[in-house]
């Protein structure tokens, strides 16, 4: 497992996959977005918080397709299914890899990007906290849909159209964690719903993943 | 201890390719699969190493006992050949990949990206990963693919060092390997007949 | 004999071509006295005008689409835990139709929405779930059609359908913590004990409402039964290939 | 090139790639905004035509992998240079089909999705006009960037990288077009400059698009 | 008309490989590349299929005549088989497939996905393509690689005929093809020894 873990970041970052994309995408949708909405300053100080959650988002989204696909082309996924590791491990440890090569820097990156979008000063820790509680549970909602489009060619599009409707709750509250910190409200019940939905998914997901997976691999 | 694969029904797509198939692998003997194409010699070698569920019959002592190898490497383009042998080294719990290296004389590739050898070095890279997994069943798919001469000669020679340690190995191939005293097995006798697929998922449809 | 001998597929279309006419026949009376009935032989609403018309539509379709999503999952559950193939097939024949529904819901709704709310769209709780729910029920039909394979497509899909609803759930509650809504709360004494529409109107929904209940059944038994001739036709062509 | 085209298409539709995805994508990220930014539809509305266009950019953005990269994996590219057909005609045709498939649906899915954002009643002509005319130089600028990354497995989020800033000028006088034809503003300075930056987009990107190719494929 | 390659130096990843090669190709005669793995044959053969371009010599005779087929057949797992083929006979401005198809025999898979056949009838779709191309040079790399004997011997009277009808074969082989009176190449002596690379893009460095 270690190995498989250790295997993957390398490869994230040699392969260019890793890190500096990740946060770069994030970083370009943030200042795309202001570009399309406008320069008000308040307007987008109110649409801050979505926006940056909207921006991780989709930056984890796309980088999903390497998460399994890779190795089920070149073959390692049928190896790794025969070697002495459980498919659960591996899908949690592809998990992890995505979470620490993506989610990770988004989370560091946030509150830069928040400078960016004029969000108001006390939003800065309530997006940060956010983003770190609900970020590992779209890399794992997301390996999950990794492994049931693994055996289409190239197919990010239906991956991201099969894993965004299963992110809304977590993007609801994340972004209601963020909104209401922004707006200085109480916001402990969103904080409980992020958290919550997080530790379920962590739990359960990896047995979905690893069953859709064998189905992938006969 | 050996492997008894008895009584082998298997599918793709739906409709069964190969009926009643029952063989054995003992150990220090290998078993050589011939065949024309198509006749289901790459589906019956993932069914025997676990990759898809057969019809009906039953695969007797082959679990985490395999190591299976087949078109597709499983090499990384941007990891070394060294760093691709070490992974899965690690993941079988096995250490020294120098005897696997210096055995398919890859030891001058060693920190070449994988992504940079040759098709005959790939492959020998894909075989250098058998002697790292140390599983006692080989399951093999046209393992001397685009090798030369010299690099078959080793295979060979791997394969009968395997052997001599009381390995197994199942190789389907469509040329000569040079392995003296295998057993050979022709799977196109075993051709299913149509309509005795009994249990094919489309059978219920009929 | 227990149900589950229909599980095998040739019983099963044998049964469905009995029963199919009879239901075609029933579920088509039944929508259109409801429908006439509602539009033509009630009074219009005091507040509403005759725009309440509209509800005659508008609330079976809803609860179809809501329903059809509720037998899909059922369908999954047998095909992963017994396998039966016309369960699977059940499964995606039932999708089509719910998303159908689903998109009449939602547009009926819209057009409802004009004269009640003064607009077509308004981001009220049940109707983002009614979006959420058509966005599953598009995700679930990409995915048999991106797969060959019909068992493992079935396979997939099923696990998909599982999770997915969990999910639903877990949407609805969370779309309805973002935003308390103006869409009304439910009426039908079924759903809660009191009533808030008067039996004029409530009659011909309730017909309604059963016809398009009939109206899904039959169209679920006869979309199942073609997927069924589907995989027999490629059944007979593969042993045709084969032999 | 017919013969191409007409196999492109069939792949788009056959591999589950065109046509609806593109366009579910589309739909979910605009109700994912939704999510994000909140119900206020005064809000949603201000911001609408922004998000539109970026829905639309980011549509096409998560299907350009599929554009040359499948052919480069499978060795088509390869026979295809090797084949009568200039490689400026064969990006060519690889724009249109993914236009066909990917802009031209967004083009006319725009205005129902403007009703989701509460968009004001006189900004759907014109958030229509601009998306026809800008989403060819999408596709045709995207192509650059697939040539690009060809090389390299799963470049998706490169790809998105490397495009994303060349597509901002179009971005930003689209959206400018939009907005203002919401507003009932003069709007024919962005219109020309989104006409424009397509024209010459169409008229000069497939040499720098072949010659990208070429050193690729070598 | 014939092919000729005079004086030619390609390289791999800035280092030259093979140096100082020079061959003809007339028609109705068949070259075959011979060397152990690694040496430079699927090198040289992209950059006489013109897909790279070499460090020094030159190519004569062989723009817009050439057909390449290597390891990656270009198949589309989506198309089917017909589809496929039909698809590089408009590319190449050809029209019947039906021909190609019953050469290899693949008409009874004619309907069936690429993507649902077997390593061999996938390869067999890959040299069928040749056929449709009517390119008179047939660059080959591995050609027979997963073929049974009977289609290696239906892959050898495809390139007789080739070569009856005043064609050219560039083939890289490691097993016998079966084909008569052929001119043997072995790339092997014309290993560029290291330094030598003059033009090589690192040589300016040095
Ligand atoms: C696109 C938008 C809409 C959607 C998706 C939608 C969805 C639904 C759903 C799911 C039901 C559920 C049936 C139930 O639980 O009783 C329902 C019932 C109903 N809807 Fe809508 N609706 C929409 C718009 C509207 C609008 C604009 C109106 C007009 C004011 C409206 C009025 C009703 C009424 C009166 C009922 C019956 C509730 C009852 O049982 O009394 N809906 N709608
Ligand atoms: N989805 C499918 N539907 C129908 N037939 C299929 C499908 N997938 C594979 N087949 C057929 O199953 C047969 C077995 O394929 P397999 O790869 O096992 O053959 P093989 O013995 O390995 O051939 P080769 O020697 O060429 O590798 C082939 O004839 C193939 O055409
Ligand atoms: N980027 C690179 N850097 C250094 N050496 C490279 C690079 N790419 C390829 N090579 C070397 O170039 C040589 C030629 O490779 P090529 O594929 O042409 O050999 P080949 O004759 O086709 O071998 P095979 O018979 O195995 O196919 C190989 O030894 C390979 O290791
Ligand atoms: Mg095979
Ligand atoms: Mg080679």
């Amino acid at each position: 497992m270690k190995a498989l873990l250790i295997r993957d970041l390398k490869l994230a970052f040699r392969a260019g996959g890793g890190f500096g994309l990740g946060l770069a995408f994030f970083l370009i949708v943030v200042v795309m977005t202001a570009f399309a909405i406008g320069p008000n300053p308040e307007l987008l100080g109110r649409v801050a918080p979505g926006i940056l959650w909207l921006g991780a988002l989709l930056a984890c989204l796309l980088s999903l397709d390497r998460v399994l696909a890779l190795d089920f082309e070149d073959g390692s996924l049928d190896l790794l299914a025969t070697a002495p590791l459980p498919l659960e491990a591996v899908v949690s440890v592809k998990a992890l890899a995505h979470w620490i090569t993506t989610g990770l820097p988004l989370v560091l990156a946030a509150p830069v990007l928040g400078v960016l979008l004029s969000l108001p000063a006390q939003g800065f820790f309530w997006i940060t906290v956010a983003l770190l509680i609900g970020t590992p549970a779209l890399s794992v909602i997301g390996t999950f849909g990794a492994a049931i489009t693994v055996g289409i060619k190239r197919g990010g599009l239906l991956l991201s159209l099969l894993v965004l409707p299963l992110y809304v709750p977590t993007l609801i509250f994340g972004a209601e964690v963020a909104r209401r910190g922004a707006d200085g409200m109480a916001l402990d019940t969103p904080l409980l719903m992020v958290s919550g939905i997080t530790c379920g998914v962590l739990a359960l997901m990896p047995f979905a993943s690893a069953a859709v997976l064998r189905v992938n691999l006969r | 201890m050996k492997m008894t694969v008895t009584d082998l029904t298997i599918a793709r797509g739906g409709m069964p390719i190969l009926a009643a198939l029952s063989f054995q692998l003992t150990p220090g003997r290998a078993l050589i699969l011939r065949g024309p194409n198509g006749t289901g010699k790459t589906t019956l070698l993932r069914t025997v190493a676990g990759l898809q569920s057969p019809l009906q019959g039953d695969i007797d002592g082959a679990e985490d006992q395999i190591a299976y190898a087949a078109h597709a490497d499983g090499l990384k383009a941007m990891l070394s050949v060294a760093e691709n042998l070490s992974f899965w080294a690690d993941v079988f719990g096995q250490h020294d990949v120098e005897a696997a290296l210096s055995i398919f004389n890859l030891r001058d590739l060693r920190d070449r990206l994988a992504g940079t050898l040759s098709a005959g070095q790939k492959r020998r890279l894909g075989l250098a990963r058998l002697l790292v997994t140390g599983r006692k069943v080989w399951v093999l798919d046209e393992p001397t693919v685009s090798l030369d001469a010299a690099s078959v000669v080793i295979f060979a020679d791997a394969v009968r060092a395997h052997l001599a340690q009381g390995g197994m190995a199942l190789i389907a191939t469509h040329i000569d390997l040079g392995l003296q005293d295998t057993d050979v097995l022709d799977v196109t006798p075993f051709a299913a007949v149509a309509g005795t697929g009994s249990g094919a998922s489309d059978e219920a449809f009929l | 004999m227990s149900l589950w001998e229909y599980a095998n597929p040739v019983k099963f279309l044998r049964l469905s071509e009995k029963v199919l006419p009879t239901l075609w026949v029933a579920s088509i009376a039944c929508v259109c006295t409801g429908l006439v009935w509602g539009f033509f032989f009630t009074p219009d609403d005091f507040r509403q005008g005759s725009t309440v018309k509209i509800i005659y539509i508008h609330v079976p379709s809803a609860l179809m689409a809501i329903n059809a999503w509720f037998m899909m999952l059922i369908a999954s559950l047998i095909w992963l835990v017994r396998r039966h193939h016309v369960s699977a097939l059940a499964a995606k024949g039932a999708a089509p139709v719910g998303m159908i529904m689903t998109v009449i819901a939602l547009v009926t709704g819209a057009i409802w929405g004009q004269p009640m709310w003064g607009t077509w769209w308004a981001w009220d709780p049940r109707l983002t779930s009614f979006l959420i729910l058509f966005l599953f029920y598009l995700g679930y039909m990409a995915l048999w059609a991106a797969i060959e394979d019909p068992d493992s497509a079935a396979d997939l899909t099923s696990v998909l359908c599982l999770v997915g609803s969990v999910f639903a759930v877990l949407s609805r509650y969370a779309v309805n913590f973002w935003n308390q809504g103006l869409h009304q709360g439910t009426s039908i004494p079924v759903a809660t004990g009191e009533r808030t529409v008067s039996d004029v109107f409530f009659v011909p929904l309730l017909i309604a409402m059963v016809g398009f209940g009939l109206l899904f059944v039959t169209l679920v038994l006869y979309r199942t039964g073609t997927e069924i001739r589907l995989r027999r036709a490629r059944a007979l062509m593969a042993r045709e290939g084969q032999s």
